[in-house]
C-alpha cells in the first residue's frame, strides 16, 4: 500500500443551511487516479473548491502530504498558497488567460516557482534572465508534452476546444504539483479527444511521478483510468470502490448510472 | 431614398429635441425671450449631414477590420522590428532633442504638459491596462508627490532632486495604503472607492490649511537646480523639458519590461481571471498592490515635477475631471499599449491647445471626440498587441542537439 | 434634541433628493452594468427645460399648479428624450466593447452637454422659479421643514415604491431583470433588448426630470454645472445602498445624507464630504456589495 | 514618421509665422476664464478690453500704433495659466490684463516677470498677491480682500451691533481667504466673539444642516466669504427657516445675479463692493458701450476690466514706449481717469483710489450704506 | 418548414460558418453533430437571429427570417434552448416560464402550457419560488426547456441538451424530446455532442465540420456509417 498524499476527512460545506458537502471522506494515494462521480449538483465541484481553498469548509480536515514531508492541514488557506504547496487544477469551465498565448498561460503556471521580483524585471540581471530562459524552456516543454507545440504562439481563446482543455492541464503542471486535480476534463469532448486525454492522463502520471483526483462524467474515461472511484449524491459519499465493484452498485445504477 | 428619410427623420429628430435649449433663451429677470431661429436651421442641416457621416463610418466599421487583420500595421512593424524600430526611435529623440530650440517657449511648455501626461498614462496604464483595475482617482497620487516637493520645499528648503525620489516614495506609500483595503472590491465597486479617495484627498489640501494652506495654494515653489546651479526660469523650463524627456524614456523602458516580466505576466492574468490566477498561485493581493503602488510611483514622481514646473500648486488642480482626462488617455490610447498611451496623451492635451481659437468650442469638441473615438474605435488608438515570446531559438538549439 | 430632529430633517431631504438621482442611475446600472456619468447632465437638461417652459407660460400670464404641471410634463418629455437618444448615439454602438469604452463615452457625453448647455444658454446661475405651493396645512412647521422638502420627500418614496413594483410584478420588470442577468437568453426568449435598455434609460431619464423640476424649485438656482456634483454624489449613494438595488439607492441615499447632515452639525461642514467617502469605503469594505446589494458568488 | 516631421515642420512654420507679424501694434494680452464653469467671471473683462481698446484705436492708438488684443483662456487653472501665460509672452504681449483667478495668477506671474512682461488683473484680490512683494510686476484695479474683510467685521460689529459672529466660506480661494481675515479681525475685537468657522461645499444641493447649525450656534450674524450661488442658497434656507440673523458678505455676493436669484429673500443682506461708481461719467459711457454692443448688463468685473485696459495704456502712452521701467514709473505717478474713479498705484501695485463700501439690499437693489 | 441556403456567418472578422444549407421538414427530429467550434452553436444563433448570417437565407414556412430581430423570429414560432441551458439566475422558475411566453397575449392558452410543462416536470412545480440560479443542472436544463415551449414553438432547437449531465439525467431528456416531438408535433432541431444519443432519437441527421455540412443522411445510416463512428461515437 501506497503512502496517502490527500486525506480528507468529514469535509463538510454549507451554504445558508443548505449542505452542499456532507461529511465526505477521501483520499488519494501516491501515485493513484482517483475519480470523483456522481449526478450534477451531488456536490463535486464544490468539494473541489473546498479542497483548493476556493471555499473554506465548515466543518472537516483537508490534510495534504507532500511526499517526504508531514501531513499539513490546509482548511482555509488561500487558494494560491494551496497551489503552491503542490496541488494544482483545471478548472470545469475552461478558465484560461484568453488574450495570452498558449505559451504565456503555461509561463503564468510557472509563477509560484520563480522568484523575479520588481527590481529583477527592471533591470533584467543575469539570475533573471536565466530564470526567465528556463521559464520559457520549462513551458514549451510542457506544451510538448500535451501535444500543444503547433500552438505555441497562439492566443489561448484562438485554441479548438480540446487543445484548450489540454492547455489548461499543461498550466496547470507548470506548478509543479505532486497531486493533479481535474474538473470534468473530457468535458465537451468527441470521443476521439476523449481517448487521446485518456492517454495523455495516464502518460502524464507516469512521467511526472504525481496523483490524480478528477471528477468525470464520461464513464468510459473514468473506467479506463481511474483506479479507485468515489461516488456521492445530495453531497454525501454512496460508494467507494474499485472500477469494477461502483459498476455493479446497486446504489450508483439507480443514482447515477441508470440501467441499460 | 431609405437613407434620405432616415436622414430627415433624424433631422427632425434633433430639431424638436434640441428646440427649448437651442432656440429659446429667456431671460427671467427681465421677462424677454429671445428666439434663435437660426440654430434650428443650422442643427438641422448639421444633424442631416452627420447622420450620413454617422451612416459611413458605421458601415465602415462593421465590415472593416478584414484588411486591417491581414497585414501588420505599421505601428506594430516599427515598434517590434528592430530594423525600423532603431531608426525611428533615434529619429524621434533628434526631434526631441532639437524641438525646443526650434519653438517659442509656450509650445515647449504645451509639450511638458503633454509629456507630464504620457508619463501619468503611462503610470495609470500599469493600474487600469495591464492589471485591469479601474481607478478613478488616480490624481491622489499625482497630488501626493506635488504636495510634498511644494511642503518639504516651503518648510525645509529640500531640494528638487531631494523630493523627486521622496514624491516617487510617498505616492508609492498612498498607493499601499490605498490598496490594502480596497483591493477586494471589484469592478465598478473599486472604481467609485478610489473616486472617493481621490476627493477624500483634495478635500484635506483644501480644508487643512495648517498644513497645506488650504485653497490658497502654495506659491514660489523652486526651479529645479542643475548639479547645486540655480537656473533662471525660463532655462528651468528647457531643463524640466529634457527632464521629462528622459523621465518618459525611462518610464517606456520600466513600462516594457515589465510588461514582460513575471510580473507583468501575473496582471495580465489576474486581468484575464481572478480565480484562475489564484489557482496558479499567484498571490492576488501582493500583485495587486504591486500595480497599485508602481502606478502611484509614477504619479509622484511626475507631480514633483509638476510643482517645479508650474512654481504654484493648489488643490483645483487635482479634481476628479483630471482623473478622468487620464483615464481617458489610457483608454483611447488603447489600454495596455504604450505606443497608443502617448499618441493619446499628446492628442488630449495638445488639442485642446491648439483648439485655443475656439475656446468656447473647446470642451464641447473634446467630450464630443472621446464619444465618438469610443463608438468608431473602441479598441483605442492602437490596440495593445502582447509581445510573442521567442521560443524559436530554443526549438532550434533543442535540435541541434 | 431638537437640534437633532432638524439635522435629521435635513438629512432626510438632502438623501431624498440625492435618491431622486440615484434611482435612474441605478435603474441603467442594473441592465447595461453602465455608470452612465451622462445621467446627472440630465437631470441638469430637465430643469433647464423645465425653467424655459415655466418662464414662458409665466409670461404668458399663467399661475400656480398649472405651471408646474406643464413644465414638468414638457421637462419629462425632452429628459426622456435626451436619455433615449444618449443611448443611442454613446452606449448602443459599444454593447460589445470592452467594458471600460462605454465609461469613457459617458464621461465624454457628460462633459459634452454641460458644454452644450453652458452654450445654448449662458454660464451664469439662473433663479429658477418656486414652482412648489405652500401647503396651509404645513404653515406651523414651515420653519423646521417646508412645503418643497415635504414634496420631494414624498415623490422620492413613492418613485421608489412604483419602480419596485414595476421591476418586481410587471412583465415589463421581468423582462428588465432578464435582460440584465442575460442578454442573449433574453433575446432567444423574445425579449427585444434593445427596447428594454431603451426605456430603462427613458425611466430613468424620466425620474431625473422629476428630481430636477423638484430640486431646482427647492434650490431656486440653476447653471449648466449642477448635474455633475448631484451626479457624482448620487453615484457615491446607488453605490453605497448596493448599485442595481431600487431600495438600494434609496438607503444608499438616505444614509449619505444623513451621515453629511450629522457630520455638518456635530463635527464640521469642511470634512462632509470626506466623512461621506469614508463611510463609503468602510461600508464597501465590510459590504463588498453596499448594504442591499448582494454578492455576486462566481461560479467555478 | 512623415507624419511626425510634417507636424514638426507644421509648427515651426506655425510659431515664426507668429513672430513676424510682431512690431506694428501693441499687444495687450488678456488672460481669464473664457470657457468652463468659471467663464462667467472672465468674459466681461474681454468685453471691457475690446470696448476701450475699440475706444483707444478709434482715437488714434496708443503711441500711434493700434492696440491689437490676444485673448488667452486659462480657465482659472494655474496648471494652464502657465501655458496661456507663456503663450501671450511668445506671440508678443507688452501688457497683460489679467488673469482673473488669484491661484491662476500667482502661477502665471513668475513667467511674465522672467519676460518682463506687467500684469494687472481686475479680479484677483488675494492680499498675498501685492503685500508679499514676491510679484513686483502685478497690479490691481481692485482692492484686496483683507480691506474688504476688516470693512466687513467691522460693520457687523459696530454697526450692527453683533455679539457672536459665525463666519462661514466656500472652500475657495477667494472665500476662505476673505472669511481668514474676517475672522482674524473679530478675534481681535473684544466686543464680539467668533461662534462658528466653517466652509460649505460649493454646488451641494442643499445647506439646511449649516443653516441649522448657525441657528444652533445662536449667531446673531453671518460673514460670509464666497460667491453668490451658494450665499443666495444659504440665505435662502436662512429665511426659509424663518431665521432673520444678520447677513454680511463680499464683493462675490454683491452682484445683481445675487438678487435676482435669491429674490425676496435678499431683502436686508449687506455685502461690500467697489465704492459706488454709478454716478460716473466714464461709468455710465462704458455701461452703454455694452448695453449697445451685447444688448445685455455686463458681468462681474466688468468696470474694473475697463479701468485695468485704460491704465495699462495710459500708462504706455505717457511713458513713451513699452519699456517696463518707464511704463512701471507712469502706472506710479500719473492718476487715471477710468470707470472705477481716478485711479494711481501704490509701491506694492494695489490701486490707489478705490476702496469698499457696504451695500444693503434694499428693494431688490444694492444700496450703498454710507 | 426550415430551409437554410448557404448562409455565411462571421464573429467580427472570424468566419464561422462557410456555407451552410439544412432542410427541416415539419415534424421531424434532425440532429446536426460535430465536433467542438465546428459551427452547430453559431447554425442556431444564425437561425434565431442573434447572429445574422452575412449572406446566404433561412426561410421558415416560405417566410424570409435571416434578416428578422430575434423576436420577430421566436414570434413566428422558433424557440432555442441554448447551450449552457442559460436559465436567469436571479428570476424564479415561474418568472424564468413566464419570460418563455413573453411575446404570447392568450392567457387561457399560457395556462394550458403551463400545466403542460409542470406534468412533463413535475420537479418544477416543486421548485416553484425558487430562484432559477439555485436549481441543480438536471434541473436547469429542464426549465430551460421547458421554458422555451412555453412560447409554444413550431420548431424547437435544442443546443447540447446534454452537456454535463449526468448519464440518467441524459437519458430521461431524450425520452422527453422523443415525447414532444410525439405527442405536440414540435419539429426538432437537435445539436448534440453525445452523438450516439441524437443519432437514436432523430430521423436524419447532419454532420458538421469546421463551418460547413459534410454528411447529410437517415440518422440510422449515419449511425452506420464507418466514419461517423470512428469519429463521432468512439467504436
Amino acid at each position: 500500500m501506497a503512502d496517502k498524499v490527500l486525506d480528507v476527512k468529514a469535509l463538510t460545506k454549507t451554504f445558508g443551511g443548505l449542505k452542499a458537502v456532507d461529511s465526505v471522506d477521501l483520499d488519494v494515494k501516491k501515485g493513484e487516479i482517483v475519480a470523483l462521480i456522481g449526478p450534477n449538483g451531488a456536490g463535486k465541484t464544490t468539494f473541489f473548491n473546498c479542497i483548493t481553498g476556493i471555499y473554506t469548509p465548515t466543518e472537516g480536515d483537508v490534510l495534504i502530504i507532500p511526499p517526504g514531508e508531514d501531513p499539513e492541514r490546509i482548511n482555509g488557506l488561500k487558494p494560491n498558497k494551496i497551489t503552491s504547496k503542490g496541488m494544482a487544477r483545471t478548472f470545469q469551465n475552461i478558465r484560461l488567460f484568453g488574450n495570452m498565448t498558449a505559451l504565456e498561460n503555461v509561463m503564468v503556471g510557472c509563477h509560484c516557482r520563480t522568484k523575479a521580483n520588481i527590481i529583477g524585471a527592471i533591470f533584467r540581471g543575469p539570475s533573471t534572465l536565466k530564470e526567465e530562459r528556463e521559464t520559457i524552456q520549462k513551458s514549451y516543454d510542457l506544451l510538448k508534452e500535451v501535444g500543444l507545440t503547433e500552438f505555441v504562439n497562439e492566443q489561448a481563446k484562438n485554441l479548438p476546444y480540446g487543445a484548450q482543455r489540454r492547455l489548461e492541464i499543461a498550466r496547470a503542471m507548470a506548478t509543479d504539483p505532486f497531486l493533479l486535480l481535474l474538473d470534468e476534463p473530457a468535458a465537451g469532448m468527441n470521443p476521439q479527444e476523449t481517448r487521446d486525454l485518456d492517454e495523455l492522463i495516464t502518460k502524464i502520471r507516469e512521467d511526472y511521478e504525481l496523483s490524480i483526483l478528477l471528477i468525470e462524467h464520461d464513464m468510459k474515461l473514468v473506467m479506463n483510468i481511474s483506479d479507485r472511484i468515489f461516488v456521492v449524491d445530495y453531497g454525501k459519499k454512496i460508494a467507494e470502490g474499485t472500477p469494477r465493484e461502483i459498476k455493479d452498485n446497486p446504489a450508483v445504477i439507480k443514482a447515477y448510472l441508470g440501467e441499460d | 431614398m431609405k437613407n434620405l428619410k432616415q436622414s430627415i427623420l433624424i433631422s427632425l429628430w434633433f430639431i424638436f429635441l434640441t428646440f427649448p435649449l437651442m432656440v429659446i433663451r429667456v431671460n427671467t429677470v427681465e421677462q424677454e425671450v429671445e428666439w434663435r431661429w437660426m440654430n434650428m436651421a443650422f442643427i438641422g442641416v448639421g444633424t442631416f449631414v452627420c447622420s450620413y457621416i454617422w451612416r459611413y463610418l458605421m458601415a465602415r466599421k462593421e465590415k472593416g477590420g478584414n484588411e486591417e487583420e491581414s497585414k501588420i500595421s505599421w505601428h506594430q512593424t516599427l515598434t517590434t522590428e528592430k530594423k525600423y524600430a532603431i531608426p525611428a526611435a533615434a529619429l524621434i529623440l533628434v526631434i526631441a532633442f532639437i524641438f525646443p530650440h526650434i519653438v517659442t517657449e509656450y509650445r515647449i511648455n504645451t509639450m511638458i504638459s503633454a509629456l507630464i501626461y504620457v508619463v501619468l498614462g503611462l503610470g495609470l496604464n500599469i493600474v487600469v491596462g495591464l492589471a485591469g483595475l479601474l481607478d478613478l482617482g488616480y490624481v491622489a497620487f499625482y497630488a501626493v508627490g506635488a504636495y510634498s516637493y511644494a511642503l518639504l520645499n516651503h518648510h525645509f528648503g529640500l531640494s528638487f532632486w531631494a523630493c523627486l525620489p521622496l514624491g516617487a516614495l510617498l505616492g508609492a506609500f498612498f498607493g499601499i495604503l490605498l490598496g490594502i483595503p480596497v483591493l477586494r472590491l471589484r469592478g465598478d465597486y473599486l472604481a467609485i472607492v478610489t473616486l472617493g479617495f481621490g476627493e477624500i484627498i483634495r478635500l484635506i489640501l483644501e480644508n487643512w490649511n495648517e498644513f497645506s494652506f488650504g485653497p490658497s495654494g502654495i506659491a514660489n515653489i523652486s526651479n529645479p537646480t542643475f548639479f547645486g546651479q540655480e537656473i533662471s526660469r525660463s532655462g528651468g523650463i528647457l531643463f524640466i523639458y529634457y527632464l521629462m524627456i528622459a523621465l518618459v524614456i525611462f518610464t517606456i523602458f520600466v513600462v516594457n519590461r515589465l510588461q514582460n516580466s513575471r510580473l507583468g505576466r501575473s496582471w495580465v492574468a489576474l486581468r484575464e481571471d481572478e480565480i484562475a490566477c489564484q489557482a496558479m498561485g499567484i498571490d492576488r493581493m501582493k500583485t495587486k498592490l504591486a500595480a497599485f503602488a508602481l502606478g502611484a510611483t509614477w504619479a509622484g514622481m511626475v507631480g514633483v515635477i509638476f510643482a517645479a514646473k508650474t512654481s504654484f500648486i493648489n488643490p483645483a488642480s487635482f479634481t476628479f475631471l483630471e482623473s478622468a482626462i487620464i483615464l481617458s488617455i489610457v483608454v483611447l490610447g488603447g489600454m495596455g499599449s504604450i505606443l497608443g498611451v502617448i499618441l493619446a496623451a499628446f492628442v488630449l492635451i495638445l488639442l485642446p491647445e491648439e483648439l485655443r481659437a475656439f475656446s468656447e468650442y473647446r470642451m464641447l469638441i473634446f467630450g464630443a471626440s472621446m464619444v465618438l473615438m469610443m463608438v468608431f474605435r473602441p479598441q483605442g488608438i492602437i490596440a495593445n498587441v502582447r509581445r510573442s515570446y521567442e521560443y524559436h531559438g530554443l526549438d532550434r538549439a533543442e535540435e541541434a542537439k | 434634541m431638537e437640534y437633532f430632529f432638524e439635522l435629521f430633517l435635513g438629512g432626510l431631504t438632502r438623501g431624498s433628493i440625492y435618491a431622486l438621482i440615484a434611482l435612474g442611475y441605478t435603474m441603467v446600472y442594473g441592465i447595461i452594468e453602465l455608470i452612465n456619468f451622462a445621467h446627472g447632465e440630465i437631470y441638469m437638461i430637465g430643469a433647464f427645460t423645465a425653467l424655459i417652459v415655466a418662464s414662458l407660460l409665466t409670461m404668458a400670464g399663467m399661475d400656480g399648479m398649472a405651471v408646474l404641471a406643464l413644465s414638468m410634463v414638457v421637462a419629462i418629455i425632452y429628459a426622456g428624450a435626451y436619455g433615449f437618444t444618449i443611448e443611442k448615439i454613446a452606449y448602443k454602438p459599444l454593447r460589445q466593447a470592452p467594458r471600460l469604452s462605454p465609461l469613457i463615452s459617458a464621461i465624454g457625453m457628460s462633459i459634452f452637454l454641460q458644454n452644450y448647455v453652458l452654450l445654448a444658454q449662458t454660464s451664469d446661475f439662473l433663479p429658477f422659479p418656486s414652482l412648489i405651493p405652500e401647503f396651509s396645512f404645513m404653515e406651523p412647521y414651515e420653519h423646521v421643514f417646508s412645503s418643497s422638502e415635504l414634496v420631494i420627500v414624498v415623490v422620492t418614496a413613492v418613485s421608489m415604491l412604483v419602480l419596485t413594483y414595476l421591476i418586481k410584478f410587471t412583465k415589463m420588470g421581468k423582462a428588465m431583470r432578464a435582460s440584465a442577468q442575460d442578454r442573449t437568453m433574453a433575446m432567444l426568449a423574445g425579449i427585444n433588448v434593445n427596447r428594454i435598455i431603451s426605456t430603462t434609460f427613458i425611466i430613468g431619464s424620466t425620474l431625473a426630470a422629476v428630481g430636477g423640476v423638484l430640486i431646482a424649485s427647492h434650490i431656486g438656482q440653476i447653471n449648466f454645472y449642477i448635474g455633475f456634483i448631484a451626479g457624482i454624489k448620487a453615484f457615491t449613494a446607488a453605490v453605497l445602498g448596493g448599485i442595481g438595488s431600487i431600495p438600494g439607492a434609496v438607503l444608499g441615499s438616505l444614509v449619505l445624507g444623513w451621515t453629511e447632515s450629522f457630520a455638518t452639525g456635530y463635527v464640521s461642514s469642511d470634512y462632509e464630504d470626506v466623512f461621506a467617502f469614508t463611510l463609503l469605503v468602510l461600508i464597501l469594505i465590510f459590504r463588498p456589495a453596499g448594504i442591499l446589494g448582494k454578492t455576486k458568488t462566481q461560479k467555478v | 514618421m512623415k507624419k511626425l516631421m510634417t507636424i514638426s515642420v507644421a509648427a515651426l512654420a506655425l510659431s515664426l509665422a507668429g513672430s513676424a507679424l510682431a512690431a506694428d501694434t501693441i499687444k495687450l494680452g488678456v488672460a481669464g476664464p473664457h470657457s468652463g464653469d468659471l467663464a462667467s467671471y472672465g468674459i466681461p473683462t474681454v468685453r471691457a478690453a475690446e470696448l476701450a481698446v475699440a475706444d483707444i484705436n478709434a482715437a488714434g492708438g496708443v503711441l500711434g500704433k493700434q492696440v491689437e488684443l490676444l485673448v488667452e483662456d486659462d480657465v482659472c487653472k494655474p496648471e494652464i495659466a502657465t501655458n496661456t501665460a507663456s503663450k501671450l509672452v511668445s506671440d508678443g504681449a507688452v501688457v497683460v490684463l489679467g488673469h482673473i483667478c488669484s491661484g491662476a495668477t500667482k502661477a502665471a506671474l513668475g513667467i511674465y516677470n522672467d519676460a518682463k512682461v506687467i500684469v494687472m488683473s481686475p479680479s484677483a484680490t488675494n492680499p498675498a498677491l501685492t503685500q508679499s512683494g514676491d510679484y513686483p510686476n502685478f497690479y490691481r484695479t481692485i482692492a484686496s480682500d483683507d480691506l474688504q474683510a476688516k470693512l466687513g467685521a467691522e460693520f457687523a460689529v459696530n454697526t450692527l451691533g453683533a455679539k457672536k459672529v459665525a463666519v462661514i466660506h466656500d472652500k475657495g480661494d477667494y472665500g476662505k481667504g476673505y472669511a481668514e481675515f474676517a475672522k482674524a479681525f473679530l478675534e481681535k475685537m473684544d466686543n464680539a466673539e467668533v461662534v462658528l468657522f466653517e466652509g460649505v461645499t460649493p454646488g451641494a444641493v442643499d445647506y439646511s444642516a449649516i443653516v441649522q447649525k448657525i441657528k444652533h450656534s445662536g449667531a446673531d450674524a453671518v460673514i460670509y466669504g464666497g460667491y453668490h450661488p451658494e450665499a443666495s442658497k444659504i440665505v435662502t434656507q436662512m429665511r426659509k427657516k424663518k431665521m432673520d440673523t444678520y447677513f454680511v458678505s463680499d464683493d462675490g455676493v454683491k452682484d445683481d445675479t445675487f438678487i435676482k436669484v435669491a429674490g425676496e429673500y435678499a431683502e436686508g443682506v449687506y455685502a461690500s463692493g467697489p465704492m459706488d461708481v454709478s454716478s460716473l461719467e466714464l461709468y455710465q459711457k462704458a455701461l452703454k458701450e455694452h448695453k449697445d454692443k451685447f444688448g445685455e448688463e455686463p458681468g462681474a468685473f466688468f468696470k474694473e476690466g475697463y479701468a485695468a485696459t485704460v491704465a495699462l495704456m495710459n500708462a504706455i502712452e505717457k511713458a513713451g514706449s513699452t519699456d517696463y521701467a518707464a511704463v512701471e514709473a507712469k502706472l506710479r505717478s500719473e492718476y487715471v481717469d477710468t470707470p472705477v474713479g481716478s485711479i494711481s498705484f501704490d509701491e506694492k501695485g494695489d490701486a490707489i483710489g478705490v476702496g469698499f463700501s457696504m451695500y444693503k439690499v434694499t428693494d431688490g437693489k444694492y444700496v450703498e450704506q454710507k | 418548414m426550415l430551409k437554410i441556403e448557404n448562409i455565411k456567418t462571421f464573429y467580427g472578422n472570424i468566419q464561422a460558418l462557410k456555407g451552410v444549407t439544412i432542410e427541416v421538414s415539419e415534424g421531424e427530429v434532425i440532429t446536426l453533430i460535430g465536433a467542438n467550434g465546428a459551427g452547430k452553436t453559431t447554425t442556431l444563433m444564425s437561425i434565431s437571429g442573434v447572429v445574422p448570417p452575412r449572406s446566404g437565407e433561412i426561410t421558415f414556412k416560405g417566410e424570409k427570417i435571416h434578416k428578422k430581430s430575434p423576436d420577430e423570429i421566436v414570434k413566428m414560432g422558433i424557440s432555442q434552448v441554448p447551450e449552457g441551458r442559460r436559465i436567469f439566475p436571479g428570476l424564479t422558475v415561474m418568472e424564468n416560464l413566464e419570460m418563455g411566453a413573453f411575446l404570447r397575449t392568450d392567457k387561457a392558452g399560457i395556462k394550458e402550457d403551463l400545466e403542460y410543462v409542470l406534468e412533463l416536470f413535475p420537479i418544477l412545480a416543486e421548485r416553484k419560488g425558487q430562484a432559477g440560479g439555485t436549481l441543480s443542472g438536471g434541473e436547469q436544463q429542464m426549465l430551460a426547456i421547458s421554458r422555451a415551449l412555453m412560447a409554444k414553438p413550431k420548431l424547437l432547437l435544442l443546443d447540447e441538451p446534454s452537456l454535463g449531465l449526468a448519464p440518467l439525467i441524459v437519458k430521461r431528456i431524450f425520452d422527453i424530446i422523443t415525447k414532444i416531438n410525439q405527442e405536440h408535433n414540435t419539429t426538432i432541431f437537435l445539436v448534440e455532442q453525445n452523438a450516439n444519443m441524437a443519432l437514436q432519437v432523430a430521423h436524419r441527421g447532419y454532420v458538421m465540420e469546421n463551418g460547413a455540412i459534410t454528411l447529410v443522411d437517415d440518422a440510422k445510416k449515419l449511425a452506420a456509417n464507418e466514419e461517423v463512428k470512428k469519429a463521432y461515437l468512439g467504436i
